[in-house]
């Protein structure tokens, strides 16, 4: 019985902690994306808003626009994955005339 | 020379074979199977069960020199494993839909129930509190979670838990819809949820995994590594800046621990652990339990799930769809698709996966964290 | 003297166990070759048997062809080598939309 | 600061360079022209000669704070380098064409007697056991099972062994076909085999490589870890259903373990376990002798291979031809294309490849067991 | 059960988290902001920042059962991690246009003379002998370098040197300018050169890393296995037979053995070891002392290199830019992308690349025997 | 004081070692690339030599051929990262096909 109790006590416990960072997180989330979006270019609305205002109409579309949208996201990672561009820290000698070009482009400001 | 001796020596392999280790090729067998036949998350059942074949064949964990002790002390033992399977996991999960609807993450929390109420059972059933909260951790349904957690506390359970973890997983879209039919009215299901998310922006999707490192490691210590290789490598990823780690996260070093992970694991499940063992005389029917109290965790995680989206649909005054409870068990993201899909079965026009997606994400986060509180605790018991 | 007939009780020894081990091999080849193929489409033929009935014909075609389907199993084998699907385990949010296609495709019955 | 006693110090490089050691930066610098020029198996002997010429430059495993010493008890004491380059040969090995004709796997037992034939040879010349097993194993005509099995008798025998089995293997064109004209007749060369296999299901291919672990962990318990990692590695690709790991296999995990075993090995081809030993003063005429016995092993292995094909040939009725006899020394797939080869040149139209490949992955099975089984044996000796 | 006792152990998150430590974080978060936003180094900065935010949240190299603790013995202490990195920068470098002007080699000496001006200088701040001597490395301008040497001398001084390193290898194109624009006359500036290089047979090109090996670890052991690696991943990729290898080298090895390096070196990063240390109750200044003399590491390396660049030019008689010395100090590729550029800014037609690239890779092989002298003499005196 | 002495002759073996090292790189390189190129095959000419004769002209031109050069060089060398061709040790019996091909081509001489 004694062993019991104590199961309880830690479902009590863990359940509690567990809620509690999951409470914080909520806070936290809602403060981050409270701060207001500056470059414009930056923002990822995941569907258009507007089609999303009145949801009974065109809704087979919209699922569509995602799932395409997935797809299309999906197949960039996997580029990602399989055709990943050097990395400074790797340059070797000869990817140096790519590098050039890039450079004049950036313009001194960054580097 | 002398035969005498020498002929011994050379059949042990059949002189060392007992009809326990006989079932276990079986068992082993069942698992490939289960892999190839019915795709039950093949990338690690495959090698547990090519695992538990070899223990059974004398390349246990427990024989001195076999080389899967090498294996499985470089990366059990150590904890690797698991975190760096997390790091490639890490890379490829977004969570741009939890960040777009922050109140979501709350689903997270409610879906770990099935962890303590386990624990209680198997307490009950007269676990040790070490094991009981091992067998407890197949209800974080996810399998580093469950794997690294076990390893600390009872590794001689880490081969029937990482079955049970990864087979029910594979039987989500079974398991599942069934209780939801049951608590959930049709009306519920009908429920279409508005879905316009703030803007995201790429500052707060690379902040995102700092600041959760952080909060976690503050306030569940035990759940700090696991989190922060899982936010690592959301980080190789987000950044967008070293595309080569973040392919290196999610293919190499996931891949090759996820192959030696496995097979460590198999390697784990010798008869006399899993089925009668000769030395104590004693049957190890714990096994059999162990896979019963896991379906049962399964179970109680979906149904507290429910009951919380249930509540916050009632609080929210509807606006919620109770089905998206069902994602916070984590279980990523085969539970998000399906609860998504159950709305959709009732009515085709009602597309709820974003919603679902976030909580499915939300029960990833919520899994670690609880994972690592309930090591915590036990830890500081034994 | 003595080292030399320990030599060769090793090698009856040796040889005799691997004769062994392999004789064991055909038996148990034989053995699960034998069970009848159901599924036709599993069936893999590595080349046209009746265009095998007659080998003193076509035999140069024969090798071509031979050499053509290595050929493509290899070129296959490579792409699995190096665009590899992506895997339950490890599916990302994004890859959702295709796999929720796949599943309407599969049906319930597998998962 | 003291001068005197730094100076020496900073000269160590040269003071501890001896005439031995220039002749072994030779001896790398002629494994990597044989590499590179003549691309003799260079994804080893190119890894090997430059280890070689860093272990006569104060790099060798024998240097205590070598980092080739921290690789070489990684990977060659753990045994595991040799097991995971396995791992991938299996994912790129295909049994279908032995499994369409099964009695083409008793060519993969004759063709190991080179092994036997040459410790037998080796003991006779006086080298004590453990060395003589080593030796042997170059018959094996598998670079992993030679390493594995001389990693664990003789490991300061490894740079030899490896560099002979590597060697030759390359030079198998030129050593075998003079050895197959002497001992085939013309007639012979021409026999044409019927080729109707039997149709092999994707169960029967997926099923063998589990039963083939059984079989052999039974009856040659020392060959267990090497055909265990073989298989998984077939099972692996012939699964289908992980695909990540499969390419885990045949890339990451096989380049990775075959460059550093190269270099790992390399490292112990000192000079004074290569030519003199200025501590016993003696001069290591062994290695010129395991460079000799290797030859032998390779030769005797074909013979007896073509032998064992002419029996096979007369009890078939002049069904086949006993070049295939050839491939059961395994030499994968190198044997198999020669013989194919012979075949053709003496008429254009007899196409026995596919016999050929049957009789050559049947001799990458007798290897691995002939090998494992000389392993138990000698251990048991010792 | 007994709350007082669980819930302390439970809060260790809070009670063992310092101001110290936040601060830290601050630090972690500067570095990985500076990876992502100002793109310096990422693959570098970024690890090294997350591993700096685990350091002070209960997961430093100093935690017995830290997972990075782990990783720490396995690749920093054992030297392993520097060296992967070696083999795949060796296989991405290409010393042709070293090769076609073989004066060009000697600017590669010059530009080292930072590491020791900078020694002379932290000997004069008071900082031991090992420590200056590790700051020194700083002037190797060479990650792997600094890191190798200094984990064998001051290890605790990890973190910050190779933040100095990586951070102003990407401000090299903000450091240098000034400092060319400052010792060079626009004449000098103007200088033309003749490019009529030798054509390099691929020979030499293979000959070339092997024989650099040797030399180096003859006249400065110290540096062999950093040279032994970094012309092994050469070796690999101009044999041209050995793709797989050379393939593994260059991504799976480098990638991986950074991810971990860069993680690892963070993880030493602890606010006792950055700021103040309770046990001795010291602030630990020299943290900053670092960073202020890795910066004029980098300035005496382009002060000498510029310098040797003008003295090589007046006794060519004018034939040479002295803009190309500044490529001396390695800073490989960024410093000789830059000397190029700032040739062209003074005359879009004047086209010294391939000279400035000659000279830069130089200064990577200047570094190394640099480094290694340095950790030679070093070790003999401690 | 003696400290700072003691870094000045650290400084001076230091240099001079590396000097020392360089110098002989320097004699080393001299003799090996003295060797007369036998194959003209292998001759890699990093640009035109006579066109650099007169460096008044056409330098723009030369900077773009290079630019070009080097971007092809990289190009080439992602396709070796990334499309490896299999080695012989690894051969697979499927790739047969193509071995079989590659040998009649280079003739015995070789192997
Ligand atoms: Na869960
Ligand atoms: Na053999
Ligand atoms: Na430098």
């Amino acid at each position: 019985m004694e062993l019991i109790i104590n199961a309880l006590w830690i479902t009590l416990l863990g359940m509690g902690l567990t809620f509690g960072a999951i409470v914080l997180f909520w806070g936290m989330m809602s403060l981050i994306t409270a701060i207001p979006v500056r470059e414009e270019k930056e923002e990822i609305r995941i569907t258009e808003p507007d089609s999303l205002a009145l949801p009974e109409t065109g809704q087979k579309a919209k699922a569509a626009a995602v799932a395409i949208a997935l797809a299309l996201a999906e197949q960039e990672q996997q580029q990602v994955a399989y055709f990943p561009m050097p990395v400074t820290a790797f340059l070797s000698a000869w990817q140096l005339g790519m590098r050039t070009r890039q450079m004049t482009q950036k313009g001194n400001s960054k580097r | 020379m002398n035969l005498g001796e020498i002929l011994p020596q050379l059949l042990t392999g059949f002189t060392s074979f007992s009809l326990g280790n006989a079932f276990m090729l079986l068992v082993g067998g069942i698992l490939i199977y289960l892999a190839i036949a019915k795709e039950y998350e093949p990338v690690l059942l495959l090698p547990i069960g090519f695992g538990c074949i070899l223990a059974n064949l004398g390349m246990s964990v427990y024989d001195e020199h076999s080389f899967l002790k090498v294996i499985y002390d470089a990366g059990i033992t150590s904890e690797l494993f698991p975190l760096l399977i997390f790091i490639g996991v890490g890379a490829m999960i977004d969570f741009r839909p939890l960040l777009a609807q922050p109140k979501m993450v709350l689903l997270g929390a409610a879906g770990q129930f099935g962890i303590f109420g386990t624990l209680i059972l198997a307490i009950w059933l007269g676990f040790p509190l070490n094991e009981a909260a091992s067998i407890g951790t197949i209800g974080a349904i996810d399998g580093p979670t469950a794997i690294f957690v076990t390893s600390k506390l009872a590794p001689d359970l880490l081969g029937p838990i990482a079955v049970a973890a990864y087979s029910y997983m594979s039987l989500i879209p079974i398991i599942q819809p069934p209780i939801m039919r049951l608590m959930t009215s049709r009306k519920e299901r009908l429920i279409r949820m508005e879905y316009a998310p703030r803007p995201v922006s790429q500052t707060v999707v690379i902040a995102f995994p700092i600041v959760v490192t952080i909060i976690v490691s503050l306030i569940a210590p035990g759940a700090a590594p696991l989190m922060a290789t899982l936010m690592l490598g959301n980080l190789l990823k987000e950044s967008g800046v070293v595309e080569r780690l973040n392919k290196a996260a999610q293919n190499e070093i996931i891949n090759i621990a996820t192959l030696f992970l496995g097979l460590a694991i198999g390697a784990t499940m010798t008869s006399d652990k899993f089925i009668f063992d000769p030395a104590t005389g004693e049957w190890q029917l714990r096994t059999l339990l162990v896979l019963g109290l896991g379906l049962l965790a399964f179970i109680m995680d979906t149904v507290a799930g429910l009951f919380f989206g249930k509540v916050m649909s009632f609080f929210s005054g509807g606006k919620i769809n109770p089905l998206i409870g069902a994602c916070g068990i984590s279980a990523f993201p085969m539970a998000g698709r399906l609860s998504a899909k159950m709305a959709q079965d009732e009515d085709f026009d009602n597309f709820i996966l974003m919603h679902a997606m976030g909580a499915n994400t939300a029960g990833q986060l919520g899994s670690v964290i609880a994972g690592g509180v309930l090591l915590a605790i036990v830890s500081t018991m034994m």
